[in-house]
């Protein structure tokens, strides 16, 4: 007896895209399920955890908020490789309002997000006609040297940097900051990708000049992604200078630009939720090792091997295919 | 005919390392003309649609639209001015399904200018618009990943794709190479509703009985120059033509 | 039923040699502790236990903030009494200070050296008090190398000096300040002052600059691994100077043989006294050293770190004792009223909550300036109260006296 | 002082195409991601360490087992890890970053810091040129570099294997049409790259010690090397080699050390400002051309 | 020579070869003409074993999208589930559909790599014949392929088809992009290449008239069925698919 494996749509998923009025309870929870328990967990998580895991909360949200906006720049074609120059200039400039003007961090970190944004964008807008690993390798570099000049000229507290930042309140505050702000981009960005606005984001890692020959200026594209990625990031970096009380070299560390990018592999690219799902589990994860002592970025490292080879499509990927649809075994009429 | 010109070609040259693809080429195309250019390979042909859609900028020489220099504008400014090409060597975006695939088009500030800021569902037009070209709308290929369709769709996804920014002058590199002949009987209607409503149309072809059968006027080019330009049968009678694209027998 | 152990918290970056050594040292010290009954807080006997946490900060590459997690990582779930050792590069130290301010949990650093955490503690006393460092810091190394520098110019005439540092907060100040205090007042001439990036492994073109400007002495300040690269080019370029300053790898006894004996002449410092080196003239080293190597099997390499923090657990001890309780406010003022004599000599705090250095044992704790002899010896010659011998000129050199 | 900056500034560029030429055959040529190759360097140095010291083998012998064994470990690295993520070039990255970032923690772990880990030079000698005592070590540095990437560049130009190295990273699909059987090909590029990492790491860490943070060096510089020197191209290596090595030797020498890395990453920005594929890399050229 | 039977192919869900059956005697040249859609680069990459590396591809990423069911029996061999490495070494050999060629490397070098199962003599031989055949090819030996025109693109893949030595030579829409004058050239070719070096051809083709002449026998795909088969001069008879494929 022939046989092969059919794969078959849930359904509801295909209608619901569009139309908007749902009929039932069920069908209802169906969707709204897999949206509302992240968040609710979001929300209720840290009334639970201890002080320490609180920390770690705040961690994830960060670097969750660092792989969205790496992933948000994926889609567009550009591969970053230095996450780190996002997340550093929004702690800098953080950083830099609050220690030399006295800003609150209520002002701060707004203002950081922004201006950090901007000037990232401003950074890299001259080689944004890179593509590929060469816009990588320049992402690469560009937090490498921003490390050097503030070693070799020593502005902003030099190699020191600059600590006794005013923290935020509580660190409730802080988490309750950090991840209304995540749901908010999450659910905000997949909604903006999937626009029109959204497509011709894709449209141009795809292939950037069918995007110029469809009469639209890739350049001015890639430079909002890369505002909206940069604004992202430089929010994280700022926050995280409030709550560390201090900037300094590090935050451009490799750290900063490898695990995002590594939880959006693990997660699942082209998908956002994918990346905040990869940070979800590979912060925690990291954490939970230092038990292990020194033997714990080892077994990290053996992790991130084992997510990517058990799973290539990623964490996300997998589970919807799995959510929303069946497999079954048909036979062949001939 | 005094018809106004659409395009001028002035004394255009491209040239590639050593070579010149494009050699001191001049040509005019009037408005609502369907010009056919014909060519060995490697004549030159895709080069000089690159040139005028502003893929590549010239060595020397310029190119008019309507009267203005546009030789070294950007292509997408040029797309906005209304000219749109294909592309030969197919490129839609492989990811996206065929539809929406036809979104990014309509989402170009030429297309929503015309519309005046009012372009309904993108997605409705974009199927209308496949449709057209010849996408069954039920057969669900529409709806499939651009990179899993056969050349023959992809093919007529890129025409669509250049409809959908309703231009002024249409140019087709090597349509219909790829299409059997009922596929190239279907898509026909396409360009001459687009005649009628008085578009300019450049197509580049190798299938030249097709060609001919629509074409006002041909050109051919050979070692990126314009050997012969005329009516079909005029170009066809041509001795140098026969010998450089042809074959020897004709 | 046993007494409730009193948990010291060990939090450093325990794969590098200095912080590794350093949790052994504290091991010990505690071990002894409690083979001896204990600490006697009020009337109860308690036992010391030891929890440590690897921050990985002196890997580059590393975030200060994930260094910051772990150090609270500790204190929120492991809940100790004090913590040692503590960050090993400033910058983390620095940080890590408002964490520690918030939590209230006192911290005897033993390894980071600048001294911007003093100056944070001054400025900040009833903030900041809970941070102590039993080790040397950059002020204090600055006595030892000027010191050191003196007795050259004093026995060969030398003074002509390039400076080499690694690019880390500690060190530049420590070259800076030999500068302003020593160099420029005695008449030296400084060729050149040079900090190279941590992991540098390349210094032919300093040590072209100092052959081709004739420096006589070459001042080098390093605590990464890849410092003894330096030593080693040195001697393949055949640099006609004398090399006289700190270079932590070369701080073991086992530098001859893994420098295959090319490091004769060097002058290196031991931070304290007791790490890495002893002095056969305060017989409290000497046993700090053979204990330790009784104990673990192998003599202590690092010359800095391991004796503060076996220091620092009996000066913790003694503080709680004076205190009569556990309670970080009143161990603080325990601790500042630490008097002690030990392995490093007489350890006492200042008011920026510094172990005070200086030349004599028996007043304060000491570092030691020792020279790798042609046979590979590791001999004392500075300061002179613990000085073995004089210092002697690498073949080939001349003095000018 | 100007000619002996010189002689250090190319040996310091000998050394970058050492680091790089590994690296470069599997990803520059052949397009198979190999982020672990900076731990593989490594690793094959403590291998020579290990055998040296532990089992009391000559160096010659030790050098070449943990070549040979580097070698073999970069096959079965593929076989087990890429092969399963093979073609999704994100995966390919993190998974190898993951298996590097896993080997040279595992050294740090075990505790294998420090200048006591180190290979012995090959002749200890050192003679003047150009006013600066140079030892025989880095003269032969320079020449291996030399021969290395002279066969690396015959290699590829010249021999089957060598060409289906391409062949693969331009078109997988097309490569199999015509009996390249692409995961055997790219055993080989991460393998042969393992090998050629283990024989830089041979000859440059007698220099210096044997560091786990020297592998994410490594690791950047041959990235770095590799990829202004423009994907897929053998004599681009030479060239960024050159241009890296001399910035960073004067720099070093005329302004200050401090500015050394800036300046270097200057060079390679403005090198990719000019051209965006690389020296000699035409990647952005084919993907416009239409 | 070949016999493909039953052979059913499915992407997914959607079933792109139905049924299908054919057999290729050796030295025949075989037309497999269909239009848009039809499943004629599906049966090419099915006979080329393509189709069993995609699926493999398609695994290794986590979802088994592709089946085949049928055999493909070459000289007496199952080779259905055979890699595509293998099947080229038993002389079968596929030129595919547009672009298959290396864009970074130069024209003699493609060839060069397409001869990897090759002796270097053999290769060079081969170049000169392709040389001959298209002599357009000759000016643009060191340039980069992907620099070609789409024509030139196309005569250089089936140049680097060639160099193979194949037995069985698949050509997927050979004639595409050519000026009719290299077309007619191609077509001789193929027929000296048939005639001359006894090398079977199938080809698939949309525009059927240029090869209708050369063919001994065709296959016409509609959907990803047979609808009908025979020789040329039987397929000439029926006077839709006339009008339809062979335009005369
Ligand atoms: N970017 C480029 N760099 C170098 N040479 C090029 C480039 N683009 C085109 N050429 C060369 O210019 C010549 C003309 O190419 P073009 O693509 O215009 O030919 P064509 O007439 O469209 O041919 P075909 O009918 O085969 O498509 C060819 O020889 C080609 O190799
Ligand atoms: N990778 C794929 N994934 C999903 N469907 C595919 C894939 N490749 C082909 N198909 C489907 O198989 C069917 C047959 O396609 P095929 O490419 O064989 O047609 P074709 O006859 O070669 O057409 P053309 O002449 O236009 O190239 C089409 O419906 C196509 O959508
Ligand atoms: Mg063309
Ligand atoms: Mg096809």
């Amino acid at each position: 007896m022939k046989k092969r494996r059919e794969r078959i749509d849930r359904g509801i998923k295909a209608r619901s895209e569009d139309v908007y009025a749902l009929s039932s309870w069920r069908e209802m929870l169906y969707l709204a399920g897999p949206r509302l328990l992240p968040a609710a967990a979001f929300l209720l998580l840290p009334l639970f955890l201890g002080a320490y895991w609180q920390k770690v909360m705040i961690s994830v949200a960060v670097f969750a908020l660092l792989a969205i906006s790496w992933d948000m720049l994926a889609q567009t074609g550009m591969i970053s490789l230095g996450q780190a120059l996002f997340f550093g200039m929004g702690a800098y400039v953080s950083g830099i309002l609050n220690f030399y003007f006295g800003m609150p961090p209520w002002i701060a970190i707004p203002i950081a997000t922004v201006l950090g944004g901007a000037l990232c964008t401003l950074i890299l807008t001259p080689v944004l006609r890179l593509r590929g690993i060469y816009f990588s390798m320049v992402t690469l570099i560009i937090p490498l040297m921003l490390v050097r000049i503030i070693e070799a000229t020593k502005i902003f507290g030099g190699t020191e940097g600059l600590s006794g930042m005013t923290p935020l309140p509580s660190t409730l505050t802080e988490i309750y900051l950090v991840t209304g702000v995540l749901l908010g981009v999450l659910f905000g960005l997949r909604r903006l990708m999937e626009t029109d606005y959204g497509l011709v984001l894709k449209g141009i890692r795809d292939n950037d000049r069918s995007v110029t020959n469809a009469g639209i200026d890739i350049f001015w594209f890639k430079t909002q992604a890369l505002f909206i990625s940069s604004t992202i990031g430089a929010f994280a970096g700022a926050l995280m200078t409030h709550v560390y009380m201090f900037v300094g070299m590090p935050v451009f560390a490799l750290d900063y630009s490898i695990l995002p990018m590594a939880a959006a592999v693990v997660g699942g690219s082209g998908t956002l939720a994918g990346a905040a799902l990869g940070a979800v589990i590979l912060v925690p994860l990291s954490e939970a090792l230092r038990g292990i002592g020194g033997l714990r970025i080892v077994m990290y490292g053996l992790f991130l091997v084992v997510f990517t080879v058990a799973v290539p499509e990623g964490l996300f990927d997998y589970i919807q295919r799995r959510y929303h649809q069946m497999e079954r075994w048909v036979e062949i009429d001939q | 005919m005094s018809l106004p010109t659409t395009l001028r070609v002035e004394n255009i040259s491209k040239i590639f390392g050593r070579v010149a693809a494009v050699d001191h080429l001049s040509c005019e195309v009037r408005r609502g003309e369907l010009v056919g250019i014909i060519g060995p390979n490697g004549s030159g042909k895709t080069t000089l649609v690159n040139l005028i859609s502003g893929f590549v900028k010239p060595t020397s020489g310029r190119i008019l639209y309507n009267g203005q220099d546009i030789t070294y504008t950007a292509p997408h400014k040029i797309v906005c001015m209304g000219i749109s090409r294909t592309f030969q060597m197919v490129r839609p975006f492989y990811h996206l399904p065929a539809y929406k695939n036809m979104i990014i088009p309509l989402y170009s500030p030429r297309v929503r200018q015309l519309a005046g800021g009012r372009y309904g569902d993108r997605n409705a037009v974009a199927l209308d618009l496949l449709e057209e070209v010849g996408f069954e709308r039920d057969a669900n290929v529409a709806y499939k990943p651009a990179g899993t369709l056969p050349q023959g769709y992809l093919k007529r996804l890129e025409l669509a794709k250049a409809i959908a920014l309703s231009p002024e002058l249409l140019i087709l590199d090597e349509l219909f190479s790829g299409m059997s002949l009922a596929e190239v009987a279907s898509v026909v209607p396409v360009i001459e509703k687009l005649r009628l409503a008085g578009k300019t149309i450049i197509m580049i072809e190798h299938r030249l009985k097709e060609l001919f059968r629509i074409a006002d006027r041909i050109m051919v080019l050979n070692y990126g120059q314009k050997i012969a330009d005329g009516a079909s049968t005029e170009v066809m009678e041509s001795d140098e033509v026969k010998k450089a694209y042809l074959g020897s027998e004709g | 039923r046993a007494a409730e152990p009193i948990v010291i918290g060990v939090a450093t970056s325990l794969g590098f040699l200095e912080g590794r050594e350093s949790m052994k040292a504290v091991q010990m010290a505690v071990d002894e502790i409690n083979a001896a009954g204990g600490v006697k807080v009020g009337a109860a006997a308690r036992p010391f236990r030891v929890e440590s946490i690897d921050l990985r900060d002196a890997a580059p590459g590393v975030p200060v903030p994930e260094a910051l997690l772990g150090l609270e990582k500790i204190i929120l779930e492991k809940k100790p009494t004090a913590l040692m050792v503590g960050p090993f590069r400033s910058e983390a130290l620095i940080a890590g200070m408002d964490i520690i301010a918030k939590y209230k949990v006192p911290l005897l650093g033993t390894i980071a050296m600048a001294p911007g955490s003093e100056a944070k503690i001054k400025a900040d006393p009833q903030k900041y008090k809970y941070v102590f460092r039993t080790c040397l810091n950059a002020v204090h190394l600055v006595k030892f190398l000027a010191g050191t520098m003196g007795a050259i110019n004093k026995q060969f005439g030398f003074n002509k000096v390039y400076v080499m540092t690694q690019d880390v907060a500690w060190a530049r100040a420590t070259a800076d300040l030999v500068k302003k205090l020593y160099f420029d007042k005695s008449g030296w001439t400084v060729l050149g002052m040079e900090s190279y990036p941590t992991g540098t492994s390349d210094f032919s073109s300093a040590l072209m600059k100092a052959r081709s400007q004739g420096a006589q002495v070459i001042m080098p300040v390093f605590d990464m691994p890849q410092s003894g690269t330096l030593v080693k080019q040195w001697n393949t370029m055949k640099v006609p100077t004398i090399m006289a300053g700190f270079v932590s790898p070369l701080a073991g006894s086992e530098a001859w043989k893994i420098f295959d004996g090319k490091i004769g002449g060097v002058l290196n410092t031991t931070f304290e006294l007791g790490s890495a080196m002893a002095a056969s003239k305060l017989p409290a080293s000497t046993d700090f050293m053979n204990k330790y190597q009784k104990k673990y099997g192998q003599e202590i390499q690092a010359g800095h770190g391991p004796a503060p923090s076996y220091e620092s657990v009996y000066i913790l001890k003694e503080a709680i004792e004076r205190a009569g309780s556990l309670e970080s406010d009143a161990v603080v003022a325990g601790l500042e009223k630490t008097d002690r004599r030990g392995v490093m000599g007489r350890i006492r705090y200042d008011d920026g909550h510094q172990a005070v250095y200086g030349f004599d044992p028996a007043e304060t704790s000491v570092s030691l300036v020792s020279q790798w002899t042609d046979s590979g010896k590791r001999v004392v010659v500075f300061p002179d109260s613990l000085a073995e011998n004089m210092i002697q000129l690498p073949a080939g050199l001349k003095s000018l006296k | 002082m100007f000619a002996g900056t010189v002689v250090f500034a190319l040996i310091n560029s000998s050394i970058l195409i050492l680091l790089a030429i590994g690296f470069n055959l599997t990803f520059g040529i052949s397009g198979v991601a190999n982020f672990a190759y900076g731990a593989l360097y490594i690793m094959s140095a403590y291998l020579s360490w290990t055998m040296l010291n532990l089992l009391h083998l000559p160096f010659w012998a030790s050098a070449a087992l943990s070549i040979v064994f580097t070698t073999i470990s970069g096959a079965m690295m593929y076989r087990f890890v890429l092969l399963r993520v093979r073609g999704q070039a994100l995966s390919e990255v993190i998974a190898t970053f993951g298996i590097g970032l896993s080997i040279l923690e595992l050294f740090r772990y075990l505790g294998l810091v420090g200048f006591e880990y180190t290979l012995p030079v090959f002749w200890n000698e050192s003679f003047m040129i150009a006013g600066a005592y140079v030892d025989i070590q880095r003269i032969i540095i320079v020449l291996i570099a030399l021969v290395l990437v002279l066969g690396l560049w015959l290699f590829t130009h010249f021999t089957s294997t060598g060409l289906a190295f391409r062949g693969i990273a331009q078109d997988e699909r097309t490569a199999l049409t015509f009996g390249i059987d692409s995961d055997r090909i790219a055993t080989l590029s991460v393998s042969f790259g393992a090998g050629l990492a283990a024989i830089a790491a041979t000859i440059i860490i007698p220099l210096g010690s044997i560091a786990p943070d020297e592998g994410y060096d490594v690791l950047i510089k041959a990235l770095a090397v590799c990829i202004i020197g423009g994907l897929g191209s053998t004599g681009g290596v030479i060239v960024a080699g050159v241009i890296i090595g001399f910035a960073e030797r004067f720099t070093d020498s005329y302004i200050g050390s401090h500015w050394t890395m800036i300046v270097s990453l200057a060079a390679i920005l403005l090198v990719l400002a000019i051209k965006p594929s690389g020296l000699f890399g035409q990647q952005k050229e084919l993907e416009e051309r239409i | 020579m070949l016999d493909v039977n039953n052979l059913m192919v499915f992407f997914e869900n959607a079933l792109a070869l139905n049924d299908f059956s054919m057999q290729v005697r050796e030295g025949e040249i075989i037309g497999v003409i269909g239009s848009n859609s039809a499943g004629k680069t599906t049966l090419m990459n099915a006979l080329s074993g393509l189709i069993i590396d995609m699926r493999i591809k398609e695994k290794r990423k986590g979802g088994e999208r592709i089946t085949v069911y049928g055999s493909i029996v070459y000289e007496g061999l199952d080779i259905t589930e055979l890699s595509p490495s293998e099947r080229v070494k038993k002389g079968i050999v596929l030129s595919r559909e547009r672009h298959p060629i290396f864009p970074e490397s130069s024209v003699t070098e493609n060839m060069k790599i397409a001869g990897y199962l090759r002796k270097k003599a053999e290769v060079r031989e081969v170049m000169e014949y392709v040389f001959k055949l298209f002599p357009a090819l000759i000016q643009l030996r060191a340039k980069k392929a992907g620099f070609l025109s789409g024509g030139e693109q196309q005569m250089l893949a089936i140049g680097m088809a060639l160099v193979v030595k194949p037995r069985l030579l698949l050509l997927d829409e050979p004639l595409l992009g050519l000026s009719p004058m290299m077309q007619k050239a191609l077509v001789d070719a193929i027929v000296s290449l048939n005639k001359e070096s006894g090398i079977t051809v199938v080809l698939s083709e949309q525009f059927a008239r240029p090869v209708l002449p050369i063919i001994d026998r065709g296959y016409i795909l509609e959907n990803g069925m047979l609808t009908l088969s025979g020789t040329g001069a039987e397929l000439m008879d029926n006077q839709e698919i006339k009008a339809a494929y062979f335009g005369i």
